[in-house]
């Protein structure tokens, strides 16, 4: 929003815009920002949301460790992040203002419930002055209200109890915003009647405050600096879009490559934050025939997938850090026995427990290396909200097709972020049936397919194939437990050119924005695809001859990366970890790629990246 | 599902593996196996329907020695494995095999699971009370004092009672057999094979290497009269060499005793009858132990209910029922969504 | 060992951390905080010499939030920890914290081997019947039906239930009590602190959250008389708002009955008597459950014997004591050696 | 024994000889090989051995999977491996030859127990036809000899039942070995009295089966090739010596290092091949103050290992490849609450269950980067059996100074493999004793040492340190758990500097062999040592320029090792895996090194690395 200025009578018309909802884990931001991204995503605005969630447990009201956040940045071109930093900050409470307020960009607005800035409110949030009068928020152009009354006036017929009553004024709120960037009610309206549509008095009540909030916009007149907006169009590709987060595309993304492959999918999950709602997702999806087994812990959860496998089904068992570092052993049984599993990392903050609800890309080498022995397997990472459906799909071929586990690295941000998504068509894509030995004849349970090296799947049940499989190693004519060593060293060097194969079966690696030649290359993986991708946009825009790749396969790497890699003299590798893709493409390249490393939790700002390319460059 | 032709009659040999065996000599794994090998036919299962799933240790090699599909996986995750195996293909019959190492100390979590959840499934506990496939420590059911290289002044740990601890976590079948009582363990395997749910034998295993004669105190031929207690549903516990002596409860208190029928006026009506279906009377059951008792011996308890992988499966089929089998394409434009035309 | 004064007589606030407490408003979690820093002045413990130990979960949290040593661990493996704890210094008073999944899902191995061991520390059960930290998940100790984010149609494990499987583990000292029954829960707190070894408390705690209500079955006020059995040793079992009801064992087998005083010629001499150290009786008291019997609370079983650290450390006297103290020169120097002289 | 020839009347001197016993798990080969290695030690003899025992379990006496080896290699010089082929092979009976003849140095000579050489024992070692017979011999010199039967002659008046008297063939066949090559039979006879000191019966016939079969040798006559020989002293340093195998030499390093640092040591341990014997080693060692603990699990086992550092001991825990795979979600927490914490990893063959009896070293990159999150930690190797003592020391000293987990590497061949080991004096140590904080003035558990950056050690029990820690993101200034971003950020970097900061701390690498302008450096780590060594020396004898660095600390890797890699315009890398350190090699310091891969179970001959060194030069 950086034509972002004050107006007064028609609506001014913006590029793009950054509002970011805060509020008390109990106010409901995230409802409110959901809302808005639906009815935003609508309008045909491009889109993206960063929700910010408090750190595990809902926390006393008032506190700051209680805040939560749903950041959404909305625009009329096409955007890849949430945005750098809001331009409107909407407060709900005085801890919501002292956590938010510094990210705010200078000259931005605060919208404030002042009804919520009692002196009990400001000590909680560890206010020892009123921010509202001691000049903190002369920087910034604010709009005071006590939404807390308005809302409670608006909703007075309804008849509720103050505290349900209290409770509508997220939607009073959010019906005030939808004013001042001219966004459509309905689909909030029809979402309310339907969420309570057992209660229907709390819907109508919900229902009024939207509006009476709208209806504040409409008549109140405003301070100076507030104005009205508008948000036109962006040029997005044709086709119909939807909203989807992380976590529900790559949930879909599994039942469509579990239909492609022709298997049925059982999920073997133990909740872990911020990889729950795939378990969530799936549970509700049985009718696409996916077994979903809330397991009594990380291992059974895996074992369970693995045993799914072995029986000719599709074993998927999805976590985050803390939880892979549980299932590496059961991972090297999937490898050693060579069955096709899907590991879905929702990467988080580490080490250890870590920041449970922050986003990080630090398990990449856990996903490479993390087991015990020589122990390949395929890596993939998604880079988007809605490309977690498409690399959900590749994680299923690829298990599949070499029979081999396979991770997808996701994370936090990825997993609960929003985007407009295109929603493809299943048609478009080609189908990879698995198939199944029932031949006699010759069998023995390591049996190869020359090409892809994959061995032969002998699903128990079927007459004449009976044989058996497990962690010792095995006769590579045979099948049968071996000690001899060296078949050892070629079942070892079988397992890896297995996986490197792979690399035969996957795009080459192309360049997202500028070309071989430029002066330097930005490598990226996963979630900073959007930082990236901007970062770089802007700086070619001042000139810049800067190039992007982003890599989906991570284990094997794509075939033309090192010619590509050394077809630039500088190599910049942002990654949301101390340096990992970094150390991969050092040592499989011999390429003095460098790192810019952000352990904080958070997306890279697309500000980061623009100056990490000039000083870069400088170097 | 691959076609399934009704099942020929097939022979003990039907279910030899051509693999060697690799136990040592004297082990109460060959009796055990050979008990299995024996019993599949007359249950008259199908070798491709049937899987055998273990963990690691010596009874864990078991899947080896079968002419059936096995896996033999992981250190204590035998039960996991086998869930998730139910879960893809109810109708394979799948057998967990585990030491008391494997089952109890490694992977008791999802032994506890694995029982408390009812899979339908047998799991057969080869209890040495020794890890005998690393070479002799003590384990969770070696008695209290056992010298073993990791103890060498003797071990200190109060041993777990399998059966006691199977009911603690909700078991529905718990049942015991000795390795070379063949009729027994035959019999058990059975009862386990029929029970709709987890069907769980322990079988004391004699280890010669590590841990010769842990139960010959109540194994030994001479004494065995004495020292087992045969339980039959509804049938009066009597035991000894002439079925004279059997159990009564002590009066007025959740406690047994051990009497002698025809003295201070005792018959047999005096004596408690089994009830298969009573959880307390079978953990009291579990905890007898030789010298003061006999070792309480078949079926402790039985009690049937849904089967885990059933219920699942039929939520499946109960979402599909009301919701249609699933459609991606319409999975993926259900809510809101909006079109851009190419202008 | 650092120098440690003689107990200076301390209050609850001293107990009290500077840590803000980050529970939800209305969880039963801070009815049991405020229960343990009440009760630990009246145990005489000092801050230094105790340690709270925990997992994760929104329970787990505890340890921030006494103003103790305190170690918020990993998911399920606090007892574990304790272990190490109490093996490097048996002076330490442990508490450990932990959930129903915590305890039991993820834990449930630990949980079993520490109460078997008989460490000599607390265990503190925090069961809500549901995952509160991961938004709402069904647990182990979730009722049958229980529809959460993972189950939408319904759970379908049959629930495990924490005291039985605490005396399946054989666990030697297993307590009940209600997070807001704040005299009961200090008892229980005492007498698990007095117990030499594993003092287990099971505490049923409400999440408003995320399973609200669980438990009010038997803990609503108007009602506890009736659904509540109070044990205590050496008491008939007596219970109901008029006192007017208790157990009998049903004649000639193991089970219960609720009989009512005074009826059919009933008299408080019929009822079962509470005996602390019978196991098989607290078996079935655990599994006793609203409407047909009440819930039994208080101590269900407590049977002292020697703690799992106790019994290790006296091997490392006994070792020092027959061999000496170690010298590493003469260690190295012991068995087959030579010497090379320099010519 | 590249000498080796044959003599009849006195003794011919030889500089080396390797002997292989081999015979079914039954027949007390170890106790064989351990006493002729006892004796040999005791004669002088630099040595080596390496013992292969049978996969896991006995299997049925006579077959091939049965068989148990253990080689000795002694020499008047030194020597630093078991040696590539035997000159002497004994073969207790069909299964034996069966699967140790095509080791054998051509020309060498076999010792054979004719007795064994039934039918049924043909058979069940997949003999088609008699080798005795059929001229698979005809290469070889072959001493054959009834060995049960004479033995049963010569303890015929012991009146022992067959079975028990046929046990003592083992001290017959050492005897005429011991004959063979002039060894003193006193030590054996000597332990046969201490081991069966309640059955003496028992003990005398195994002496009388001993002095028998040294009495043949010199008494009966001898086929021709068939020689007795001696082989002189080795010129070994001046000192106290005694044969150590790496087991116990890592017990015992562990014990120094705990003494060192004024700790004792809480082992948590579950046992697992094979690292099981330290557990059992240490578990004999009370008196030394070290508490052993057989846990349930992996995980319990390190968890009460942690339990016990954060109470102020030495955590300890003990395992191998697939139980490292399971402690990495807790190895996390110990670098997030920075405990000392030593792991040893014993690496056998991977993946999963793999060959759990045979050495590898395929656990780097999973002890370097196998958890979640950015989770540095440092980790050592130890380079021979005598050398784990020193490595073990270093491990705790690092763990204790740096306040932080350490992993120590060993593997099969050092932990069952023995070798003369100086015994070095505890007076030579230098203490590095631990400290803990009383100080309550400015407390707080994060506080660091501006030098080291380790963290305060504060022990509960410490009146006025009460405090909390665990494994979600702490402040730096408080310790107290923070979401600040920044914190995390600046925490994640910390962690990370404390560990690369012990590169100050270590010696810097030293070149064992050659020097910088060689052309070409040979760089390993851990067992390799001993063939490396060899085949460094082999080459430079015949005048190739080449170096030899074996890196003990690799993570931090040495400071002056990229420097040095960069001195060389070749870098080999021989490594009994598919490539790790020539992974970290390459990221770190982007220099060509090119990997030399053995994955079979095995160490590497000293062949191997010397035709490794001739190819790579001329590549
Ligand atoms: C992760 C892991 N840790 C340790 C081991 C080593 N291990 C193999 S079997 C076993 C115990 C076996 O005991 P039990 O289950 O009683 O079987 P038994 O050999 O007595 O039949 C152990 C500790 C392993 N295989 N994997
Ligand atoms: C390895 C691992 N897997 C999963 C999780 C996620 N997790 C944290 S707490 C929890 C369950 C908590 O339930 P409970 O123990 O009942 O505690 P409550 O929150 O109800 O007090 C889970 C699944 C984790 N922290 N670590
Ligand atoms: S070690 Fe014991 S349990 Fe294992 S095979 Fe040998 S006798 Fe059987
Ligand atoms: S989620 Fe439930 S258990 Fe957790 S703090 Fe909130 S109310 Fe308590
Ligand atoms: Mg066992
Ligand atoms: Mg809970």
């Amino acid at each position: 929003m950086d034509t972002f200025a004050a107006s007064q009578g028609d609506r001014e018309s913006l590029e793009s815009v950054v509002i970011r909802f805060a509020g008390d884990s109990g106010d409901g931001m995230q409802l409110t920002g959901t809302q808005f991204t639906q009815s935003t995503a609508l309008m045909g605005n491009d889109l993206a949301t960063f929700p910010d969630f408090p750190a595990e447990i809902r926390a006393p009201a008032g506190t700051t460790f209680g805040v939560s956040g749903f950041q959404i940045h909305f625009a009329s071109r096409d955007i890849m992040t949430p945005g750098d930093a809001p331009d409107v900050l909407v407060a709900m409470n005085p801890a919501a203002l002292k956590v938010n307020l510094r990210d705010l960009k200078p000259g931005g607005m605060v919208v404030i419930n002042t009804g919520a800035f009692t002196s009990g409110n400001l000590k909680k949030a560890g206010y020892t002055a009123d921010p509202l009068e001691d000049g903190t928020l002369a920087p910034y152009r604010t709009l005071r209200l006590d939404i807390s009354k308005l809302t409670l006036a608006a909703v007075e017929s309804f008849e509720l109890g103050t505290k349900e009553a209290l409770r509508c004024k997220n939607m009073w709120t959010l019906g005030l915003m939808m004013w001042m960037f001219d966004r459509d009610r309905e689909p909030t309206v029809k979402w309310l009647k339907g969420k309570f549509a057992k209660k229907p008095e709390i819907a109508d009540a919900n229902i009024a405050a939207l509006n009476a909030g709208h209806a504040y916009g409409e008549t109140a007149e405003m301070p100076s600096g507030i104005g009205c907006y508008t948000v036109p169009k962006a040029d997005l590709a044709p086709g119909t879009y939807r909203n989807i987060t992380g976590n529900e595309s790559t949930s879909w993304g599994l039942i469509a490559g579990a239909q492609l492959a022709g298997l049925q999918i059982i999920l073997g999950s133990y909740p872990i934050t911020p990889a729950s709602t795939i378990l969530h997702t799936l549970a509700n999806l049985k009718q696409f025939g996916v077994v979903t087994f809330q397991a009594e812990d990380e291992i059974a959860a895996i074992c369970a997938a693995i045993g799914a496998s072995y029986a000719g089904s599709l074993g998927v068992t999805t976590t985050s850090g803390p939880g892979v570092a549980l299932k590496g052993e059961a991972l090297g049984l999937a490898v050693a026995t060579e069955l096709p599993l899907v590991l879905v990392d929702v990467q988080r903050g580490g080490p250890s427990t870590g920041l449970p609800t922050k986003t990080e890309q630090s398990d990449l080498l856990q996903a490479v290396y993390g087991r015990n022995g020589d122990c390949p397997l395929a890596v993939v990472a998604a880079s988007t909200p809605g490309d977690c459906f498409d690399a959900a799909i590749e994680a299923v071929r690829l298990a599949v097709k070499y029979m081999t586990p396979v991770i997808l690295l996701t994370d936090g941000s990825l997993a609960n972020g929003a985007e407009p998504w295109k929603i493809p068509s299943m048609a478009d894509y080609k189908p990879f049936p698995a198939t199944f030995r029932t031949e006699t004849e010759g069998f023995h349970p390591f049996l190869r397919d020359q090409a892809t090296l994959a061995r032969v799947w002998a699903r128990p049940g079927t007459p004449g194939l009976e044989h058996r499989i497990g962690g010792l190693e095995k006769g590579y004519d045979s099948g049968n437990i071996s000690y001899d060593p060296d078949n050892h060293h070629k079942m070892t060097k079988v397992r890896a050119a297995k996986i490197a194969g792979i690399a035969d079966d996957i795009p080459l690696q192309a360049l997202d924005q500028g070309e071989v030649g430029d002066d330097i290359l930005v490598v990226g993986w996963g979630s900073t695809y959007g930082s990236i991708s901007q970062g770089v946009r802007a700086a070619r825009r001042r000139g810049v001859k800067v190039a992007h790749a982003q890599i989906r396969h991570l284990s094997p790497l794509p075939k033309n990366l090192g010619e590509l890699l050394r077809s630039f003299k500088k190599i910049l590798v942002p990654e949301l970890n101390n340096g990992m893709l970094v150390k991969l493409l050092r040592s499989e390249f011999l390429v003095d790629a460098q790192g810019l490393n952000k352990i904080a939790g958070q997306p890279f700002k697309v500000a980061e990246i623009e100056a990490a390319i000039a000083s870069h460059l400088e170097s | 599902m691959t076609p399934h032709d009704p099942p020929k009659k097939l022979t003990r040999k039907d279910f030899v593996s051509d693999q060697e065996v690799r136990w040592c000599p004297g082990c109460g794994d060959y009796a055990i196996v050979a008990a299995v090998q024996k019993t599949l036919p007359e249950l008259g299962v199908s070798r491709e329907k049937t899987v055998f799933i273990s963990g690691i240790g010596c009874s864990s090699r078991f899947p080896y020695y079968m002419n059936t599909y096995g896996f033999h996986t992981i250190h204590g995750r035998a039960p996991a494995l086998a869930t998730g195996v139910k879960l893809a293909n109810p109708e394979l019959d799948v057998w967990v095999i585990t030491g008391d190492g494997d089952g109890l100390s490694i992977g008791g979590n999802h032994f506890l699971h694995l029982l408390r959840r009812n899979v339908n499934l047998q799991i057969i506990l080869f209890n040495n009370r020794i890890y005998g496939l690393t070479k002799g420590q003590y384990s969770p059911t070696s008695l209290i004092g056992k010298r073993s290289p990791s103890t060498p002044l003797g071990s200190i740990d109060y041993p777990v009672t399998p059966a006691a601890f199977a009911l603690g976590c909700g078991a529905r079948h718990v049942s015991r057999a000795i390795d070379i009582d063949a009729k027994n363990l035959g019999e058990m395997l059975k009862r386990a094979h029929a029970f709709q749910g987890t069907g769980m034998i322990e079988v004391f295993q004699n280890c010669p290497v590590f841990n010769d004669g842990a139960f010959t105190h109540f194994t030994e031929r001479a004494t065995a009269a004495d020292t087992q207690l045969h339980l039959e549903h509804g049938k009066p516990m009597i035991f000894g060499k002439d079925r004279s002596r059997g159990l009564r409860l002590r009066p007025g208190s959740l406690d047994v005793e051990v009497v002698t029928i025809g003295e201070d006026g005792i018959t047999e009506a005096d004596l408690l009858v089994h009830d298969e279906t009573n959880r307390a009377q079978a953990f009291l059951l579990a905890g007898l132990e030789p010298p003061s008792f006999p070792v309480a011996l078949g079926v402790l308890y039985s009690s049937p209910a849904a089967s885990f992988e059933g219920a699942l499966l039929a939520q499946n089929e109960q979402a599909t029922a009301s919701a249609g089998v699933g459609d991606i394409d319409k999975l993926l434009r259900k809510g809101h969504t909006w079109t851009v035309s190419g202008e």
